[in-house]
């Protein structure tokens, strides 16, 4: 496909692992793929945490009364884990690392456009997470992550401001990244690359920067104008001056819900890469899937107003909001029959980078579908702020955004570090994942549909068995979640050239270099002639 | 192989000097972009509020100094006439040029700061900050003239914070363009610059109208 | 540093290549723009002293409107920019518009049913 | 509600909650079938097509006609059968914002963390609600702090209560009773100790229980004592008649259109009039000087709303207390057109409510 050849196998190759050493190296690094190292390492370790307020939030939950710690706490648990998790995991999650990592080399390009920007943009997120690590160490916050006023700025005991300065801080972050891509994605790609040539990822990535930085900036300022009403009291949204606490959820949600696509569409492409590769077939319906990508950013900025159906926006407010709601379904919809579709007649291998595709695509429909149900006023009104949204968006967010997440990471993990996990073990921690999954928020629907409204720290009786077995299933999913963090890991141990360039025949440029790449990514700059998925009977090559 | 001028070498990851330079350009119009967004939070608040309260904000406005206003404005315009010629002589490669409008750009963004901070004095003085011991005296509809001033402080406050930022980054460009840093082969940073203070400078092209003119049939130019 | 010659393929699409060479308006432009920058700001402070009703809000960010697009155009230089940055300003300007509008249209048809916070 | 009953489905209670099962079932089941599909799709192709040999699968062509018209059968499938769910969806919606004309008027007032329950009868009460089986009832809305929101899961129903402004929520009970009240939307510490209950009781039950209340007089007479005690009625006595008062005559007020000083006008509903109480200088009725000091701070959310049901006691019905009607679309929003014609130096008023 490209002119570029991986380097000949020396005993030691030089990689970007290996061209510097030293802590200083990695600081100051400009190289997009230790940049994309350092953001791994700390959005695990901001996962680790989310992960651990969730546990407590379960354990809280696992029975009626609220009888393990103070309403106070639990309300400081589930804040903590949604900023945390929102923020600060899902956010960067795939565009940081894995897009940092893969989006210069599958455009053909050395670096980002602005290397220096990307390292920026790291510890930016680092200054945000230590604002929001402070503000835990001084006692938390308790307004939920949505900062409703006049809570947020009137009301809370918590440390609101400091928790809202991390989050406006971590906004610019994560513009910065979206702003390196764009840019790359116009201006760096090789020669003959052309926009349909491009991996569907490059395109969910593209769509996803859009968001980032036409979105982010509006949240950044509506966080900022709660710190100084809650710093300064001057008045913006309280009603006390005739201000409008709706008008901030306007420009909260107007972020706050595309933000749902810049979580949930680059896993949407990797899930892309990995269906096809592990078809060894291109994509069905290449074009559809990659405008499907734009169309869901673009009209995923539409439609915030469905979180405001009880809020008392208008009526007519409200029934524009649903109908576009149910289009920016379609392409959502498009993609999942899509990529069932590349499996018909393919030659399917279920490696564990696929088992996380194919669980995401189960979980993903099992979200939107619930999505349906959220977007329709009349039955919004009844569901909204109860155990049906919360099980709906974990269907997306974990099931959906954190499992192709995990996915990628399996799939591009021997690219990145030249490493292969034990089989056998991340197999068995993907199939874990899938039904703790299932057990965990299943039971949240009927919860939901019940009337347990969210953020309840002590609940009725009578859910105290669906609530349980929702514990219960954290528990395994936790364990999952253990055991393939565990796997990733430990495959760290084994000597470097253990495994081949390209393990998994997969055709994209980034796996025409040696896993793991040079500091340059390409000794040449390859020049391309193909599509991306053009699959060629000798490049598969089994796994041991 | 991109030009060899002593202080400017491509970086390593762009194949030549144009493409460097088209990268900037786009970037920055990007960051443009996300600040079009980030003043677009407060702008939509203020069309919310001025919907509701017609007359409090036309009397809150009144107190505001349209002379003083108009004035700022004048100078502001003239900070990014100079700031275009900077630009221009940068085209031209022009060093002595280049440094001596950068620092009319400068004095002039000093001047224009000088007065906003003379305009808060003010403001401060007649207890027309938001608070506890804000007042409009004879205001009509005093109850909601509070967030009139809330959104002008809030929407001047981030304009002038630009502009403080910008006064930052034009004397880091003076020092280098005194250096000769700049060429007519290469001066990305003088031309980004500029776009950022033009965007700046278009910012309160809004703002003065928005902020100083609701009704100006009562008050006039006199306060 | 490598380098092939084939830029134009990098930014294919792109219609016409980056090939520009560098665009000097001649200073008259610039001095006519901040001429006509100037005489608007006066004149819209001056219209504002006058009562024409509705219209004062009309003519205050109509003028304003056109300021910023002579600074836009002839400052900023996106008359002679490429189609790209054509594009990043529409959609920023898009956007805007966007958030502007249809939080209004929720405030705007607010109580259309005749019941409190409907 | 026994401690060890296990439900999967709640209670249906009033008349929304039966359409909303309603589309509650059209919803599982599409979801159901398409979920079902697709992992039926992705189980069968994965086994079926397991890699067998190391022949590679030829692309399917998506430009073909056949790729096309996949594409288009699940674009458009999927669009029909969701704007199903908009416009169902979009009719229950409509009908939960539109309380019926002669529906029973109750005022909750939220509170970190309780909700104070006024009857327009004068029975209060906190934490429960006392209501008659198979009647229309209204709720007006408002809270004293932060944003709550006043859920009954057994009605279907739930609807934000903002401090500052006035909302409504309307239901119809069809089963006597108990159900939980829960606040939806979070609201601090005690959050999920802001519950309560609904008693749906017969009407012979409600009235004994009514009988039982206060003992203060109706909202209305309460407004009035708070009216009288605050000096409103100094200017605004219904006996002084516009000419030569100072102030609006109150009488006959509620719900017409009044004309304001800057010539735009605003229907006097229950917003107006707790606007004009709260920031009198907000809308001056056109031939009245703005000499009206404010309230705010003298009345707390409680007085408020019975001062408002006071005025509204005063009109368009004279002297009976019945609620308005709820005009069809006659809101300062729409109006704000005609006036601006008649008067092109008109300013947009604002609407009425927020």
């Amino acid at each position: 496909m490209t002119t570029a050849t991986a380097a000949p196998p020396q005993t030691e190759r030089k990689t970007y692992l290996n061209s510097a050493h030293g802590v200083k190296s990695w600081l100051l690094t400009s190289d997009h793929k230790r940049i994309a190292v350092l953001y791994m390492i700390s959005v695990l370790v901001f996962f680790i945490l989310g992960g651990l307020f969730a546990v407590l939030i379960r354990l809280e939950l696992a029975t009626p009364a609220g009888d393990l710690v103070e309403s106070n706490t639990y309300n400081k648990f589930f804040t903590m884990h949604g900023v945390l998790m929102v923020f600060f995991v899902l956010i960067p999650a795939v565009p940081a690392t894995l897009g940092n990592f893969m989006i210069p080399m599958m455009v053909g390009a050395k670096d980002l456009a602005f290397p220096k920007i990307n390292l920026l943009s790291w510890y930016i997120y680092v200054v945000a997470g230590l604002f929001v690590l402070t503000s835990l160490m001084m006692g938390g916050v308790d307004t939920g992550w949505t900062f409703y006023t006049p809570f947020s700025t009137s009301y809370s005991n918590g440390y609101v401001i400091v928790t809202g300065l991390g989050i406006f801080i971590s906004g610019f972050s994560s513009i910065l990244t979206g702003l390196n891509f764009i840019v790359t994605i116009h201006r760096m790609r090789a020669p003959g690359l052309t926009w349909f040539r491009l991996p569907l990822f490059v395109w969910a990535n593209y769509a996803t920067s859009l968001v980032q930085i036409l979105g982010t900036p509006v949240v950044a300022v509506t966080l900022f104008l709660v710190v100084l009403e809650r710093g300064l009291h001057i008045g913006f949204f309280d009603p006390a001056y005739g201000g409008d606490p709706v008008l901030f959820q306007h420009m909260f949600w107007f972020y706050s819900h595309p933000a749902v696509y810049i979580m949930i569409l680059p896993p949407m492409g990797a899930v892309t890469e990995i269906v096809s590769t592990f078809s060894s077939k291109k994509p069905f319906g290449y074009t559809f899937i990659a405008f499907s990508s734009v169309a869901i950013a673009v009209f995923g900025f539409i439609v915030w107003g469905h979180h405001l159906f009880v809020a008392s926006q208008s009526i007519y407010a409200g029934m524009v909001f649903s109908i576009l709601s149910y289009i920016v379904g379609i392409p959502s919809a498009i993609k999942v029959f899509n990529w069932t579709g590349t499996m018909y007649k393919a030659s399917v291998r279920l490696e564990t980078p696929m088992l996380y595709a194919l669980g995401f695509i189960g979980l993903f429909t099992v979200g939107g579908l619930t999505g349906l149900f959220l977007a329709s006023t009349g039955m919004n009104v009844h569901l909204t702020d109860t155990y049906f949204v919360v099980a709906h968006f974990h269907y997306v967010m974990v099931g959906g955004a954190i499992m192709g997440t995990t996915g990628g990471m399996f799939y591009w993990w021997p690219k990145m570090f030249g490493r292969m996990y034990n089989q056998a073990w991340s197999k068995a921690g993907a199939i874990l994942i899938f039904f703790g999954f299932n057990f965990t928020f299943f039971p949240q629907f009927i919860l939901g549909y019940m009337g347990m409204p969210r953020r309840y720290h002590a609940y009725p009786p009578e859910w105290a068995l669906l609530n349980s077995l929702s514990s219960a299933g954290a528990t395994v999913l936790g364990l999952g979640y253990a055991i393939a963090i565990g796997c990733l890991l430990v495959s760290l141990l084994k000597p470097v050239t253990e495994t081949a360039d390209n393990p998994w025949g997969a055709t994209t440029l980034e796996w025409k270099t040696q896993s793991p790449p040079t500091t340059e990514n390409f000794e040449v700059t390859p020049v391309v002639t193909e599509e991306a998925y053009t699959y060629s009977s000798e490049e598969v090559v089994h796994v041991g | 192989m991109a030009s060899q001028a002593p202080v400017f070498q491509v970086r390593h990851h762009f194949e030549n000097a144009e493409q460097q330079k088209d990268a900037s350009t786009v970037g920055m119009w990007l960051f443009l972009v996300t600040e079009i967004m980030f003043f677009g939070g407060l702008f939509l608040a203020y069309f919310v509020y001025r919907q509701w309260y017609p007359e409090a904000f036309a009397s809150a406005s009144g107190k505001t100094n349209l002379l003083i206003g108009a004035f700022n404005t004048t100078v502001l315009i003239c900070s990014s006439l100079t700031m275009a010629l900077a630009v221009h002589y940068a085209q031209l490669g022009k060093k002595n040029l280049i440094v001596l409008f950068l620092i009319l750009t400068l004095l002039l963004g000093g001047a224009f700061l000088g007065v906003k901070a003379y305009e808060y004095h003010d403001k401060w003085v007649h207890h027309e900050v938001p608070g506890a011991n804000f007042e409009c005296e004879g205001c009509v509809d005093p109850g909601h003239t509070s967030l009139f001033f809330a959104l002008y402080f809030g929407m001047t406050g981030l304009h002038a914070t630009h502009m403080i930022v910008g006064a930052v980054i034009l004397l880091y460009l003076i020092w280098q363009a005194k250096k000769g840093a700049y060429t007519a082969k290469w001066f990305t940073p003088v031309e980004m610059f500029g776009l950022y203070w033009h965007f700046v400078d278009i910012v309160w092209i809004f703002l003065f109208p928005l902020l100083y003119l609701i009704d100006r049939t009562k008050t006039g130019f006199g306060i | 540093m490598k380098k092939h010659d084939i830029l134009t393929d990098t930014h294919p699409g792109e219609g016409p290549a980056a090939h520009h060479a560098e665009h000097i308006v001649p200073l008259p432009v610039y001095f006519a723009v901040f001429a006509a920058l100037i005489v608007l700001t006066w004149v819209t402070a001056f219209v504002a002293t006058i009562d024409l009703g509705r219209l004062n809000v009309f003519v205050a960010l109509s003028i304003a409107i056109f300021k910023a697009s002579l600074v836009l155009l002839f400052f900023m230089h996106v008359k002679y920019g490429t189609r790209l940055t054509k594009m990043i300003v529409a959609a920023g300007l898009y956007w805007l518009i966007l958030l502007l509008f249809i939080v209004m249209q929720d405030i705007w048809t607010r109580n259309w049913m005749g019941v409190p916070g409907r | 509600m026994g401690a060890t009953n296990f439900q999967i489905f709640p209670e249906a209670a009033s008349t929304i909650a039966t359409s909303v099962d309603g589309l509650y079932a059209y919803l599982v089941i599409v979801s159901a079938f398409f979920s079902l599909l697709v992992a039926f799709l992705v189980v069968f192709f994965a086994v079926k097509y397991r890699k067998k040999d190391d022949t590679i699968p030829k692309p399917a062509d998506e430009h073909s006609i056949g790729g096309m018209i996949l594409e288009i059968t699940w674009s458009v499938i999927p669009l029909g059968l969701s704007m199903v769910m908009f416009a169902w969806g979009a009719s229950i919606y409509f009908t939960e914002s539109r309380p019926p004309a002669d529906s029973l008027e109750i005022f909750v007032t939220g509170k970190q963390w309780m909700w104070k329950i006024q009857h327009n009868e004068g029975a209060r009460e906190i934490n429960e609600l006392h209501i008659p089986v198979n009647q229309d009832i209204r709720l007006t809305l408002t809270s004293e702090d932060v944003i709550h929101d006043f859920f009954v899961p057994a009605f279907r129903t739930k609807t934000d209560v903002l401090p500052g402004k006035y909302t409504t929520e309307w239901f119809r009970p069809t089963k006597i009773g108990e159900y939980h009240i829960f606040c939806a939307e979070y609201c601090g510490t005690k959050h999920s100790g802001m519950i309560g209950t609904v008693y749906v009781m017969n009407q012979q039950d409600y009235n004994d229980w009514l009988a039982t209340g206060s003992g203060e007089g109706s909202m209305a007479e309460q407004g009035q004592a708070l009216f009288n005690q605050l000096g409103c009625g100094n200017c605004h006595a219904s006996q002084i008649n516009k000419e030569n008062g100072r102030c609006p005559n109150l009488n006959g007020l509620f719900g017409t259109t009044v004309d304001l000083k800057d010539g735009s006008r605003v229907r006097a509903d229950e917003a107006y009039i707790r606007e004009s109480i709260l920031y009198p200088q907000a809308k001056i009725v056109a031939g009245f000087d703005d000499i009206m000091p404010t309230f705010k701070g003298l009345l707390t959310e409680d007085g408020l709303l019975k001062v408002v049901e006071y005025v509204k006691s005063l009109g368009p019905k004279n002297g009976t207390q019945t609620s308005v009607p709820p005009a069809p679309v006659m809101t300062s929003a729409t109006e704000q057109q005609a006036p601006a014609q008649a008067r092109p130096a008109a300013r947009p008023a604002a609407p009425g409510n927020r």
